[in-house]
């Protein structure tokens, strides 16, 4: 939420025009994005600031997600700071190049937003889009609201080029991509001296001609000079360590980003209200707005609750949730997204980071919210009081999801 | 399954507008330059957001705005709003359009017609103003659609008084290109000065 | 005019690569780079040209070269165009190169787009008509009766897409066909190629020994009967200006095509021919060349 | 033996000779050449080097005598085939 202190600087914008302000304060060089909805007022708005002179970029008009990425991926390999956008049937079929972005540690911005998948067709908001690619290797990174967005671009830059992970910001369709609210935008000069031009680790000059992703045995190979070099395992694990340092160095750079700009981001996870409450609800993106509304209805009803919001799932912040979790009685999932066949994505992740962590949390799972369907505060709150009914009366805890739903 | 209660109310100390239109009228447009008005009136909590979907000329749709004294966290859909714009008069046919109204809320309602005609229900606060022939009077008309939203603004201010003329006429001058602005601030003055306002 | 003495010894492919022996890409990848003189950025995307350029952490050429997914390599080419830009490098030809299947089928999307935005690229398809790093399987290059892994019994039943045409019903500022079997000649329209803006396309013949199955010595002479039958016209299109080269060019001058059967014969793709699909080849063929000639006729 | 010293994040190859190993060991037959035949050295001037210009893998040289380095040469026998001299036999 933007602060009061600074009235000039705040504006109304729509989570779309918000994430475009900060592609233009990050002064991103090369942009490729295909429209979809509800994505496509934020291509719109980037094309305007490049036609008008705002911003001294290249836009590429392409023909798919597929080369959208594609575009990104290969301008970044040679220097070009790199934004792209997309939602649901795009991000899906960006699936192959999202793999190789980040195999290619490519250090590529996204504004993904969240938007439910087909068949049958639905433009509305739910989570399943993004949460699908959990496993391509990009950092994840979610705004609870258009403030979150802009912030977490200009972070995300900073993150992504230091560590070379493509990074996604997420963000719920139409319920932020299209819902104005007041927006503090930092100046030009801050985020210029908060983020540093982007340096390749790519060399692609013939003076100096290396290749770059040619097929990669399984096993180790000497190079000509008899240096023992990596094979695709090592690799591999090299991706998977740096985002496991992911998590330092997000919360470095929320710091840093903390001190210039007064909006505290050093930490992965928002806490509201947990320190004494007995029930956490958690939630991710801008569920864990309304998630809030319904923790206070519950306290004024007795009941002790606060929110665990995810800022970021990927890395995902194990220490911080089980931190978090310790002290509370019961966890309520609400998922925006399901691993069909088993349960709600962010639940899975819950339980997984509280496993051998002598947590005492009874972890409780509600599908809500999917291809658009309204999540309202007291919908949460039924939900919480149900399952703290069920706990007082020790009905036992069912291993799959309950739907919020008229089924 | 039932529907279920409302049992506790998310959005208390919400002031909720909820704007309904035809594709073309401009609801959303009205909903942004009240919220940006507010804004400028110095409320902390301010949103504006169309109903979601696909946009349609002619097609019936709705947008909301929320003002508050705190920031807002509340993201999910206006359920009790304390005033209805409505830019089609057509719009009254369907039960949705004034559904989950306040307790003496407002109707604000472009329509030529009498408070006994319009056969709204008596626990509702009513305002009318013919913006159609006041905007076919100034020429604000597109693609053969009269532009009614600023309008309803007018009438809107002169029924509620929740936000200042003062916003409303810089809101409306900073939202709309220059092209059309002179004519919307007329519309809107107008239908200010010409808005009938009927408490109960 | 540039012939075997006076063409630079320049290599930019060095020896001990992966490729078959006999290999046409091989011979005609050697000749784009000398035209390029090396100055080149290069994308690929899967594909026998892959392998060519050998396996982490070792390369055979010495030019610098990005891989990409299959359906991207003309997207990547418009990266790296951009990316160049916006650093402010100039004086780099960027490269994309793909095979049949990387064109004609997965990559042809990326293509489309590519040249409709007329982005400053060269594209070359390297035909050797069919899915030859997988083992040979079926393409929209693959001509009418060859058998493939995936037409194995039957061979083909549908003619080849021209993808030469389908590039210059783009727009863009040219176009030209090759074959590796005329080195000099693709040499030509790739130095032609380098000093034009905009996206240039071509396509070049490439005979494949294991695919095409023919002995790896008859490369060239499968690739020289291609042009005598008419299989492989030779041509370039520089801003809407067509004129025969090469081969084609003397065949149109001097004479008539060798039937198709002589091109057939000699490989063991074609081994399960029946009569009528040779029939329908050669009038395919024919109608082609008509064609051809016909758009060639003020300049002969 | 670790893999971390060569500092590769991602797969960055640099060009060398020979990627595929030894390639001369994968032929079967050996290009033989009979420079009493062969167009540049009985003329003993730069001329024709057609064998130079088709061999697919750069492994011969324009030089008199022409010379074929054999640790690469795959043994295709383009050469042989067409040497309008007739000078190159695959042995």
């Amino acid at each position: 939420m933007a602060t009061q202190n600074n009235r000039e600087s705040i504006k109304l914008l729509d989570g779309n025009h918000a994430a475009a302000e900060a592609a233009k304060l990050c002064r991103v060089q090369v942009i490729a994005a295909y429209p979809i909805t509800p994505q496509t007022p934020l291509t719109e708005s980037l094309s305007e600031f490049i036609e008008s002179g705002e911003l001294n970029a290249e836009y590429i008009a392409v023909e798919s997600e597929h080369s959208a990425l594609a575009v990104c991926a290969s301008a970044s390999m040679v220097g070009a700071r790199v934004f792209t956008a997309t939602s649901a049937h795009g991000l899906a079929y960006m699936h192959e190049m999202l793999h190789w972005t980040a195999g290619a540690r490519l250090p590529v911005v996204m504004a993904c937003v969240n938007r439910a998948l087909g068949a049958p067709w639905n433009i509305l908001n739910d989570q399943q889009d993004s949460l699908s690619q959990r496993d391509t290797g990009w950092i994840q990174l979610y705004a609870r609201n258009n403030q979150e967005i802009v912030d977490s671009i200009i972070q995300a830059y900073k993150i992504a080029e230091r560590i070379l992970i493509p990074t996604m910001v997420c963000f719920d369709g139409y319920l932020l991509s299209h819902t104005e609210m007041p927006v503090e935008l930092p100046s030009q000069e801050d985020v210029d001296s908060f983020l540093p031009s982007y340096r390749p680790h790519t060399v692609l000059d013939p003076a100096n001609p290396k290749n770059y992703n040619l097929v990669t045995l399984a096993d180790p190979r000497m190079n000509a000079n008899g240096v023992f070099c990596h094979g695709y395992m090592e690799l591999r694990y090299l991706l998977q360590e740096s985002l496991q340092n992911a998590t330092s160095v997000i919360t470095e750079v929320g710091q840093e980003f903390a001190e210039l700009f007064g909006r505290d981001y050093a930490r992965l996870i928002w806490e509201d209200n947990l320190e004494d409450a007995d029930i956490a609800i958690i939630a991710m993106g801008s569920l864990a707005m309304e998630a809030r509304v319904a923790a206070g209805l519950l306290r004024r009803e007795g009941y002790k609750a606060g929110v665990l919001g995810l800022r970021v799932f990927r890395p995902f912040p194990k220490n911080a949730v089980v931190k978090a979790l310790k002290k509370n009685r019961l966890a309520v999932v609400f998922d925006k997204s399901i691993s069909y066949g088993n349960e709600g994505i962010v639940c899975s992740e819950i339980k997984s980071a509280l496993y051998g962590h002598d947590v005492n949390t009874i972890v409780l799972n509600y599908i809500v919210g999917l291809g658009g369907r309204d999540v309202k505060a007291r919908e949460i709150v039924d939900a919480v009081k149900k399952s703290v009914h069920y706990l007082r009366s020790g009905i036992p805890i069912s291993e799959q999801p309950e739907w919020i739903c008229y089924i | 399954m039932q529907q279920p209660m409302i049992v506790s109310n998310h959005s208390e100390g919400i002031y909720e507008i909820r704007w309904h239109g035809r594709g073309g009228q401009g609801a959303v447009t009205a909903a942004k330059i009240v919220a940006y008005a507010a804004f400028l009136d110095g409320y902390p909590g301010v949103t504006s957001a169309p109903f979601f979907g696909a946009e349609r000329r002619g097609v019936p749709i709705t947008a909301v705005t929320r003002l508050s004294h705190k920031p807002i966290y509340v993201i999910s859909q206006v359920e009790t709003p304390d005033a209805l714009v409505i830019l089609d008069q057509t719009l009254l046919k369907y039960a949705d359009t004034l559904s989950g109204l306040k307790m003496n809320g407002w109707v604000i309602v472009n329509s030529s017609q009498c408070l006994a005609e319009l056969d709204l229900p008596t626990n509702v606060k009513v305002a009318t103003a013919d913006a159609t022939l006041i905007c076919k009077e100034l020429g604000l008309i597109s693609s053969g659609i009269p532009v009614v939203n600023t309008a309803l603004i007018g009438a809107f201010a002169r029924a509620t008084q929740v936000v200042s003329l003062e916003s409303l006429k810089r809101a409306i001058k900073e939202k709309l290109p220059d092209s059309i602005s002179e004519t919307n601030m007329a519309a809107f003055i107008k239908t200010f000065q010409t808005t009938k306002v009927f408490t109960r | 005019m540039i012939n075997a003495v006076n063409l630079s010894e320049e290599e930019y492919v060095l020896p001990g690569t992966r490729a078959c022996p006999g290999c046409a890409l091989s011979l005609a990848y050697r000749h784009i780079l000398k035209a390029l003189q090396g100055q080149v950025i290069v994308t690929v995307p899967a594909s026998c040209l892959t392998v060519l350029h050998g396996m982490y952490p070792i390369t055979s050429v010495k030019v610098p070269c990005v891989n990409t997914p299959f359906a991207s390599t003309a997207a990547s080419a418009t990266g790296l165009v951009a990316g160049l830009k916006v650093t402010g490098r100039t004086g780099l030809t960027v490269l994309a190169i793909a095979g049949d299947g990387g064109t004609h089928d997965i990559g042809i999307q990326s293509l489309s787009g590519a040249a409709e935005r007329n982005d400053d690229m060269i594209y070359i398809c390297y035909d050797n008509e069919g899915y030859m790093n997988t083992g040979n399987q079926r393409s929209g290059s693959t001509p009418l009766g060859a058998l493939t892994g995936t037409t194995p019994i039957l061979g083909k039943k549908q003619k080849p897409k021209d993808i030469a045409l389908i590039m210059e019903a783009h727009g863009i500022p040219y176009v030209a066909t090759a074959n590796a079997s005329f080195p000099l000649d693709l040499y030509e329209k790739v130095k032609k190629a380098k000093q034009i803006k905009g996206t240039r396309f071509i396509h070049v013949f490439t005979p494949c020994p294991p695919g095409w199955q023919f002995p790896h010595s008859h490369t060239i002479k499968i690739g020289q009967l291609a042009a005598e039958t008419g299989i492989s016209i030779l041509y370039e299109i520089e801003n809407g200006a067509f004129r025969l080269t090469s081969a084609s060019r003397s065949i149109a001058q001097q004479g008539t095509l060798k039937p198709v059967i002589e091109y057939l014969a000699t490989q063991g793709r074609f081994k399960k021919i029946t009569q009528e699909q040779i029939s329908q080849l050669q009038a395919w063929v024919d109608t082609r060349w008509r064609y051809y000639l016909q758009r060639a006729a003020g300049d002969l | 033996m670790h893999t971390r010293e060569c500092g590769h994040i991602c797969g960055e190859s640099s060009p060398a000779i020979g990627e595929a190993g030894k390639t001369g060991e994968w032929r079967t037959e050996t290009p033989c050449i009979d420079s009493s035949k062969c167009i540049p050295f009985r003329r003993n001037r730069a001329s024709c080097f057609l064998c130079w210009l088709y061999c697919p893998e750069g492994v011969i040289k324009k030089s008199i005598p022409v010379e074929i380095d054999l640790e690469y040469c795959k043994g295709c026998g383009i050469c042989a085939q067409i040497c309008p001299a007739q000078a190159i036999a695959m042995k």
